[in-house]
């Protein structure tokens, strides 16, 4: 197990580089100016300027090249001297996004608070809704449950958060004035108070991500229990007088989870992605939202940063998802 | 009294991602730091100018423009102090002359200095700037809130190449306005607070200031006026039935002002075919087969009912314009009248000039090229309903048109590589909104110059987006160029806003205003479309008993 | 003796009663005895008549603008009521939903070709699963919007050039949507083929001769129906949901061409004032995404003999 | 007190929902088993003995079943007799596992994957029994000792995956005797199991019997299990009892036709003692059976020679070869035309993999293989499939051989549509002619294999390998799944193929009995040799090797007279056929002990 993860981790490198440099190619093709949201007053010129002034000039393996110095070699080096307090990237030139003209890290890591609260809150309670629904679904197969349970996850699944959201603003915070419809990411969270206002502003954003993964999650959930519920070793169990609710809960979700946890890990790195439209509904102004914005803004040096984090998010957990796996069931053994 | 009425709280749908006009340009990134940093003089409500950090306008009668119309002299006004408490000096101002003008700099704001050759400081008080020909007009730098001064001190270690790297200062520049930055995230969210040191004892009244970024304007405007949740919504630009909806909420109130913007349809002067070779697509080597004939482009523009796309498409904030330049008032020229629609005129205008259906399928020719126009715009709610209305009426004159829209990054992203940009036009048609900055016309009506035509060679960059070259135009406006006489200029900037529409260059459509929502517990909002919209933000308070 | 033998016949596992029958016939008899399933079929056939059949009966052309009638709630001349320019929302709807209907399909059915292609050959071929799997890492890392954009960039003027408007941008949105969708549903297959090519009888398949192409046809690609037939349902949902957001964009069709997704996208605003804008919209996607659920979950039934033998 | 049985059955009828309306699995049973007695309920599959006793535990309504009508008398331990068909749930909670233990058909699929064989042998004690942790492994490692596991204390923290069948089928029935309960119920639990394992755990289960008075129900259609077990049989057939007795009485006085049939299918070993051919098996109520002996040829048709056949066991970081599977090691051997060459042997010896070497569907990694004149191993892709038109196989398992989704008719077509033998109407034909060849009616043509019972399945896989005309049919545990009438059907059916197309086969099983009948020569296999080879009735009547001799003792033999102890049985562990790559195994070589009677000197391992 252990080599096998090593060797996937380093099979991984020149993986990544690849994907970085088709990311970076695609990026460069694409149309699109960084000036396009600078109003239409300025001059052409001025325009031009700017752009030299970001180092769009130079040739392009030289661009990639140093986004690849700055990226695993100066960024690695600001993040040790922020832990031990050395100096080693003192006066190197970081990944500097062109929207702000500040280091993408910063703002990635300014970002990331937000986006776990909010995307992952909603994939946690997303997984303690589906699992239950799913595993009672499966329980009680072509049940009013079961039925209603597939129902309302088509209809969760097939209604775009766009639409979702702004319904639901219109109803808790217009109608009923219950929440917030406007995300605030100052809040801080050292009080009761404060802890209450951050529950109510993140139940809308929750409510509607949540709703989406649930609807997909307690699909797979199901059907994994429909598989294993019928397995020989759950009459075995039955045999041995043990109750429902052991015989359900522990002998056959043991081993339904299986699939499942590898789908909710497979699910994970979309938790970073952030989710683009539900972040800029509710103005979270996360992952998603920032991403979103540097592709309409055409900032590269961002939008490959955070393409690239994603991208190694999903070789990662694609690995986690792989040696959970193996370590879920004692049957497979890598190597 | 400075602090007492709390909080107040802005939304703008387009975050702010930087505090320094210089390196952005965007009109979030101005209007947010024009909060914490003030020009030496702004324009009111009216488009007026009116001192901020200078003690009076100067003029060539009050002798602070010098007569052979080359230099400006500033006065500070006294007791000035910058927030950190340090004195405001007129070395601060020639500083951000230099950074702006330097050559490695990337100054978004460069044009403001355009022709200056020197600034200099006889006096800690006094600022002369001197330019390099007569310039009627000499309140480029310095004046408005895409000119604010910026610190020596705090700023002195970031030019030229420099400038982006100076991310602490470019996040929090140090100002002379009411509130100072407590926090800045990007592309999210601003804090302020009260500046200690500001000039007014009194002012501002609100402690801390809130300033949002993100999302969408429908959602902006919900949060003033229908949930209460902020005071200040920037430019919502909805659909009238919306904005009223909204307004039924009762705790805000939409407030419009109207500057030079106007909202018209460009007509390509040249083929944009796509069988054209690549490179002479879109320029002067080929003609448009008709968009230059007069009844074509007269057909075109009467057969359009402009107060109806004013009622859906912007309602209170929009005004039937038949001009280029409808703002100021004095500019606005009264030549044309286009507010009702005529169809059947239309028809008869192209039937008389023979441009006939011939082979009876529905759309007019003329000889033998069939008038069938691309028509094509940003992707925006209103400009979609805009498309389809005037498709509409166009076919109802025999002109088939299809309708494209495009990305606004990529449309108004200058990319030369792609073919769908505005510059590039590979397009019959297309319709888009411009304005200008300040009150003086004179570098706006330029976009109509023969020279600024967008071509291959200029890497597809230049202003004069239809093509258009007229040489009376290109004559005509070398003598604005000339003239002093406020009168005279105004005159001239009518008769080239004449030339440009008589010919075909352009279809105005709606001059349009900006609409702002703010709660109706804020008092003091001024709404300003000349300059930054939080222009008065000192004057902002919080009405009691409500 | 006689006792004998009738014990012996007896003995002999009791014959079937039902005469022969094709397969289809089967698969329909199943199938009809899935209520779900036949109200989704029932539910799907009516959408797709409806959108395309409507237009015939309800001849109001979907472009059509009657300024003064705007904005009006259902009526008998407009049983959907109208939108802001004075568009019967009816016919909107059925213009939106022929074109929403048909890219859904075929987004989805692309989708699902490439990945089931991708993952049966990943599953199959040793030898290319760790290039294929670490090509669907690499799509599922790529940003959507630029890849688009590209896209947009390289393909629309010689597909315009060559299909003409309509079709061109329909084969270019089709293509974008299932390039960057099929990859969910080739881990799903590869995962059920790794399995499968372990079954013996792919082996017993193999030693009568069978070649590759044959046995993947024959033998792994029937097997792997239930998953395929899951990511179908999703898929068409997210392909007509990932349509509206291309719209949005100013990437998807030109601006006057209906589509459900843009109806929707459209009618939000107008939520407080004419609800009902939205509710068509939404409830015409999320009956379609119903129904292919249904129909879905009723085909795999019928098609999978041994659910269809009890 | 011993004469009050503990459970009752009377009257029991079982029904299930389906959705062609109700089926009956059980129509009308009724037998009882008294305290310290072993009652084995025998029967063809189907025939209602599983759903019987998973009614007696109340576990048929799990599986979509009711009791229709009957009463289940037990005994319970603190004295009463209660009727456990309308017991309540709650109360069945306690009885299953506590005083009713139940071991399952399948040892290979009863014990959940993911938990060690601790867990799931103390959960039981702790929930009846209320025993800490503690408490409870100590007594799982006693129990684990009494079912004479190897190295208890290691099993405990195994999963079930990591123990072969043997030793997961005695896991299950150290948990179905955990509890110490008054009735073990024990459903086939050796029917997939090769005859070594079979009779050490029959063996065990005696013991336990005697040991500590439990009563015993034994359901199996293996008669010599039956004798080798049984006190008293009830025979099941339809859903229906129809005959009980002691086991002397069914043996030797059968009353029932279908008892009279079942016993006169069971293949015997020794049946053959003195023959030198084999010849089909004699059925009741088939008239006119030819039971003509098979001479075949003497001319070869297939020869292999030192066929060498290892998985390579990967690991490392860069994913080598670290170590093989020596799965078959320098194996010779010929077939002659029209006979019948058996490969005999304990469970992952290596007979499927030389089956599977000869036609290259594993690659053997060296070896000559010579089928009438061709060198398989020297063809490509495309020779090799030519010349698998010479040879066929029937695979171990039929129901995982078909696939599940294709019409039998397209099954049994595909290798004629492979190799463009016949199309169209042609091919029908053809398909029709080779269903009726193995008895199948034609009307079964559209269905789905698992519309079939496992013996129609099976022929099936026979008609298919037969579609292309063989020479070689290689038959790789062909009837073992089946229960012994089909068994016999099948087998004479080969047989009867072999005297009428001059077939070859090689045939592998472990059924001592069935391999006396059907072949010509035996090869015992052991860790990959072959370690006797011989014409069957010298290996059989003079086994050489200690492995064949062992082999032998541990057939069963169904005559209730004819018990085995457990003392006549030792055997050991099997060694690991796991070798590093330096290792070089020794070359087989061979005694010649009678003519053509060879035994391997070579040390096997055994
Ligand atoms: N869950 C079920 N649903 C429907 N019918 C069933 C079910 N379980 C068993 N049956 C039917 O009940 C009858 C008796 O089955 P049972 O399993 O008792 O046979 P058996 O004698 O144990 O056979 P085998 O030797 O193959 O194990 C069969 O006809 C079978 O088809
Ligand atoms: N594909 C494979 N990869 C690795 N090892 C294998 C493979 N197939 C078989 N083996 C190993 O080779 C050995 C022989 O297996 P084989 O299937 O030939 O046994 P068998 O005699 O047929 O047993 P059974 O009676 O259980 O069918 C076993 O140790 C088995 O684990
Ligand atoms: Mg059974
Ligand atoms: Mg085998």
């Amino acid at each position: 197990m252990l080599t096998f993860t090593i060797r996937r981790l380093v099979l991984a490198v020149p993986t990544l580089l690849f994907i970085s440099l088709v990311i970076f190619l695609l990026l460069e093709m694409a149309p699109g100016d960084p000036m396009a949201q600078v109003p239409l007053t300025v001059p052409p010129e001025v325009k031009e300027k700017m752009r030299e002034a970001l180092g769009l000039g130079e040739p392009m393996p030289i661009r990639f090249w140093k986004w690849i110095v700055q990226f695993f070699w100066i960024e690695p080096q600001v993040l040790i001297d922020y832990y031990l307090g050395t100096t080693f990237s003192e006066g190197k030139l970081r990944v500097i996004s062109w929207q702000t003209r500040s280091p993408v890290m910063d703002i990635v890591v300014q970002r990331i608070p937000q986006t776990l609260w909010v995307v992952g809150t909603a994939y946690v309670v997303a997984i303690i809704i589906a699992l239950p629904i799913g595993i009672y679904s499966a329980y009680r197969q072509y049940s009013w449950f079961d039925q209603l349970g597939t129902f309302v996850s088509m209809v969760g699944f097939s209604v775009p958060p766009f639409f979702s959201g702004v319904l639901v603003i219109v109803i808790f915070s217009v109608q009923l004035g219950w929440f917030p419809s406007i995300y605030d990411t100052t809040l801080v969270v050292d009080s009761w108070d404060s802890f209450v206002k951050q529950l109510q502003q993140m139940i809308m954003p929750v409510m509607v991500l949540a709703l989406q993964i649930t609807a997909q999650l307690s699909r797979f959930m199901r059907a994994s229990m429909l598989d294993n519920l019928n397995q020989d070793y759950v009459r075995t169990a039955r045999a041995k007088g043990l109750s429902e609710y052991v015989v359900v809960m522990v002998h056959v979700l043991r081993n339904s989870m299986i699939p499942v946890v590898t789908v909710i890990a497979l699910g994970i790195p979309a938790i970073f992605g952030g989710a683009i439209i539900t972040e800029q509904v509710f103005k979270v102004n996360g992952i998603g939202q920032l991403l979103i914005g540097a592709i309409q803004a055409n900032d590269l040096p961002m939008v490959q940063t955070l393409t690239f984090i994603f991208a190694v998010l999903i070789v990662l957990f694609n690995l986690i998802a792989d040696v959970l796996y193996g370590i879920l069931d004692p049957r497979i053994r890598y190597d | 009294e400075r602090g007492s009425d709390g909080n107040v709280s802005i939304i703008y749908w387009q975050a702010p991602s930087i505090l320094n006009p210089f390196l952005s340009g965007g009109t979030k990134d101005v209007e947010s730091a024009s909060l914490v940093i003030e020009p030496l003089a702004r324009y009111n409500q009216d488009g007026v100018m009116v001192p901020f950090l200078a003690s009076d306008i100067p003029t060539v009668s009050n002798g602070g423009v010098s007569e052979d119309l080359t230099q400006i002299t500033w006065k500070i006004a006294p007791g000035i102090t910058w927030s950190d408490g340090t004195p405001f000096t007129s070395a601060d101002v020639k500083f951000t002359a230099d950074y702006c003008m330097h050559p490695e700099g990337g100054c978004a704001q460069l044009t403001k200095f355009d022709g200056v050759t020197s600034v200099e400081t006889p006096d800690d008080m006094t600022v002369v700037v001197t330019f390099d020909k007569p310039t009627p007009f000499p309140y480029g730098p310095f004046v408005g809130g895409e000119s604010p001064i910026i610190q020596k001190a705090q700023f002195e270690n970031c030019m030229g190449a420099k400038a982006p790297e100076c991310t602490t200062e470019n996040f929090g520049p140090i100002g002379t306005g009411p509130f100072v930055v407590t926090e800045f995230k990007p592309n999210d969210v601003i804090t302020m607070a009260a500046n200690e040191n500001y000039r007014d004892p009194a002012k501002p009244a609100f402690a801390t200031l809130t300033f949002k970024g993100g999302g969408d304007a429908t959602a902006a405007g919900r949060a003033v006026m229908e949930t209460g949740e902020f005071d200040y919504a920037w430019n919502l630009q909805l659909a009238p039935e919306v904005i009223a909806q909204m307004e039924a909420g009762g705790k805000g109130t939409p407030v419009a002002g109207f500057g030079p913007l106007v909202e018209r349809i460009m007509l390509n002067q040249t083929n944009a075919s796509p069988d054209l070779p690549e490179g002479e697509r879109s320029t002067a080597k080929h003609p448009h087969p008709f968009l230059q004939d007069p009844a074509v482009y007269k057909a075109m523009s009467m057969a359009i009912d402009r107060p109806l796309l004013v009622e859906i498409g912007y309602g209170k904030a929009g005004q039937v314009t038949c001009n280029w330049v409808p703002a100021p008032a004095a500019v606005n020229s009264s030549t044309f009248s286009c507010d009702t629609q005529d169809i059947a005129g239309a028809n008869k205008l192209l039937d008389d000039a023979g441009i006939v259906d011939t082979n009876g399928d529905g759309v007019r020719e003329k000889d033998g090229v069939p008038l069938k126009v691309v028509y094509q715009t940003s992707t925006n709610a209103v400009r979609q309903d805009f498309q389809a209305l005037i498709k509409e009426w166009w076919s109802q004159i025999g002109i088939e048109t299809e309708l494209r829209n495009l990305n606004a990054s990529v449309f108004f992203g200058g990319d030369p590589g792609s073919p769908d940009t505005f510059q590039k036009f590979y397009a019959d048609v297309e319709m888009y909104a411009n304005t200008f900055n300040g009150t003086d016309p004179q570098s706006y009506l330029g976009n109509g110059l023969c020279d600024k035509a967008p071509k291959p060679e200029s890497q597809w960059q230049g202003e004069n987006i239809s093509r258009f070259c007229n040489e009376e135009f290109d004559k005509l406006h070398g003598e604005l160029t000339q003239t002093a006489d406020a009168d005279k200029r105004a005159e001239i900037a009518r008769r080239l806003n004449d030339i440009m529409v008589e010919n075909g260059g352009m279809i105005p459509l709606v001059h349009r205003g900006r609409l702002s929502a703010h709660a109706n517990t804020l008092g003091g909002v001024v709404l300003n479309v000349w300059d930054s919209e939080l222009w008065n933000a000192a004057d902002w308070y919080r009405k009691t008993g409500s | 003796m006689t006792e004998l033998s009738k014990t012996q016949t007896e003995l002999n596992q009791p014959e079937p009663t039902k005469p022969p029958r094709s397969q289809w016939l089967d698969v329909w008899d199943q199938f009809k005895t899935h209520k779900g399933a036949m109200m989704g079929g029932v539910l799907f056939f009516l959408i797709v008549a409806g959108v395309y059949l409507g237009p015939f009966f309800w001849d109001i052309d979907a472009t059509q603008i009657d300024i003064r009638s705007r904005n009006q709630g259902p009526s008998w001349a407009h049983p959907f009521g109208t939108d802001q320019l004075g568009r019967d929302l009816l016919a909107r709807m059925m213009a939106g939903g022929s074109t929403s209907v048909s890219v859904g399909i075929t987004a989805m059915l692309l989708a699902l070709f490439l990945g089931s292609f991708v993952g049966v050959l990943a599953g199959f071929f040793k030898r290319l699963d760790g290039p294929l799997m670490r090509l669907t890492d690499l799509f599922l890392a790529l940003p959507l919007l630029p890849l688009l954009l590209v896209m947009m960039l390289l393909f629309r003027e010689p597909l315009n050039a060559a299909f003409g408007l309509e079709q061109g941008i329909f084969i270019l949105i089709v293509s974008a949507i299932g390039i960057t969708s099929w990859m969910p549903t080739a881990r799903i297959v590869r995962g059920d083929v790794l399995a499968l090519k372990e079954r013996e009888f792919v082996l017993a398949a193999r030693s009568i001769g069978t070649t590759n192409s044959k046995l993947i046809t024959r033998h792994i690609l029937p097997n792997v129906l239930s998953p395929i037939m899951v990511s179908a349902t999703l898929g068409i949902a997210t392909a007509i949901i990932t349509e509206s957001a291309l719209s949005f964009l100013g990437l998807g069709f030109p601006p006057d061409f209906p589509t459900w997704g843009r109806l929707l996208f459209d009618g939000v605003d107008y939520l407080q004032q004419y609800p009902e804008r939205v509710i068509w919209p939404g409830l015409a996607i999320s009956l379609t995404v119903l129904s292919v659920n249904y129909l879905g979950d009723g085909l795999r039934d019928a098609l999978d003999p041994r659910i269809r033998g009890r | 007190m011993l004469d009050q049985p503990i459970a009752q059955i009377k009257g029991l009828r079982v029904e299930f929902q389906t959705k062609d309306g109700p089926v009956v699995g059980v129509e009308d049973v009724s037998f009882e088993v008294k305290p310290g007695e072993t009652v084995c309920i025998v029967g063809e599959s189907g025939s209602g003995k599983s759903v019987s006793s998973l009614s007696l535990m109340r576990l048929v309504e799990f599986g979509g079943g009711e009791i229709a009508g009957g009463k289940l008398l037990f005994d319970r331990r603190d004295g009463g007799e209660m009727d456990l068909a309308d017991a309540d749930q709650e109360l069945m909670k306690q009885i299953r596992g506590n005083e009713i233990g139940m071991i399952f058909q399948e040892p290979m699929t009863a014990l959940n994957p993911v938990f060690t064989v601790g867990r799931q042998l103390t959960e039981g004690l702790r929930v009846h029994k209320g025993m800490t942790q503690k408490e409870a492994e100590a007594r799982a490692l006693e129990l684990l000792r009494q079912v004479r596991i190897p190295e208890p204390e290691r099993r405990l923290k195994q999963y079930p995956h990591e123990l072969s069948g043997g030793m997961r089928q005695r896991v299950v029935i150290a948990m179905a005797m955990a509890c110490e309960p008054r009735l073990l119920i024990a459903d086939e639990p050796t029917t997939a199991l090769d005859v070594t394992i079979q009779a050490e755990i029959l063996a065990l289960m005696d013991r336990l019997k005697r040991e500590t008075g439990t009563a015993v129900m034994f359901i199996t259609h293996d008669m010599a299990v039956v004798a080798q077990m049984a006190d008293r049989v009830v025979v099941m057939f339809r859903g229906n009892k129809v005959e009980e007795g002691t086991v002397q009485e069914i043996f030797e006085n059968p009353q029932h036709d279908y008892t009279k049939a079942l016993l006169a299918a069971v293949p015997k070993l020794g049946e053959m003692r003195g023959t030198k051919e084999p010849s089909p098996m004699k059925l009741m109520g088939v008239e006119g059976q030819n039971l003509d002996p098979i001479p075949g040829t003497n001319d070869v048709l297939l020869r292999v020679k030192g066929l060498t056949t290892r998985f390579p066991v990967k690991g490392g970081f860069f994913r080598r070869t670290i170590s093989n599977v020596h799965a078959v090691e320098d194996v010779s051997f010929t077939i002659n035309r029209g006979q019948t060459l058996s490969l005999v042997g304990e469970s992952g010896c290596g007979k499927s993999s030389a089956g599977r070497s000869i036609l290259r569907l594993v690659e053997p990694m060296a070896g000559e293989i010579d089928l009438d004149g061709v060198d398989i191993m020297k063809l490509d892709q495309g020779g090799l499939r030519k010349a698998r038109l010479d040879m066929q196989m029937i695979f171990q398992d039929p129901f995982a051989s078909l696939n599940p989704q294709m019409q039998l008719l397209e099954q049994v077509a595909e290798p004629m549509r492979n190799y463009g033998v016949a199309s169209g109407s042609e091919l029908t034909d053809r398909v029709a002619n080779l269903f009726d060849r193995v008895q199948l009616p034609r009307s079964f043509m559209r269905r789905y294999p698992h519309e079939m019972s496992g013996g129609q399945r099976q022929r099936i896989a026979i008609a298919r390998a037969l579609a292309l005309n063989p020479k070689l049919i290689i038959a790789d545990e062909a009837v073992s799944a089946l229960d012994v009438s089909v068994q016999a059907q099948v087998l004479n059916l080969m047989m009867e193929l072999q005297a009428e197309l001059g077939l070859s086969y090689l045939f592998i099983s472990h059924d001592m009995a069935v391999v006396e009948r059907v072949s010509h020569q035996v090869g015992v296999m052991y860790l990959g040799r072959i370690v006797e080879l011989g014409p069957r009735n010298r290996v059989f009547e003079n086994p050489q090797h200690p492995y064949t001799q062992a082999l032998m003792k541990a057939v069963p033999i169904a005559d209730p007279n004819k018990r085995k102890s457990e003392k006549d049985l030792n055997f050991k562990p099997i060694p690991s056929p796991i070798h590093g790559l330096d290792y070089t195994p020794e070359p087989s070589k061979y005694n010649e002990v009678e003519p053509g009677h060879y035994v391997l000197t070579t040390d096997s391992g055994y």
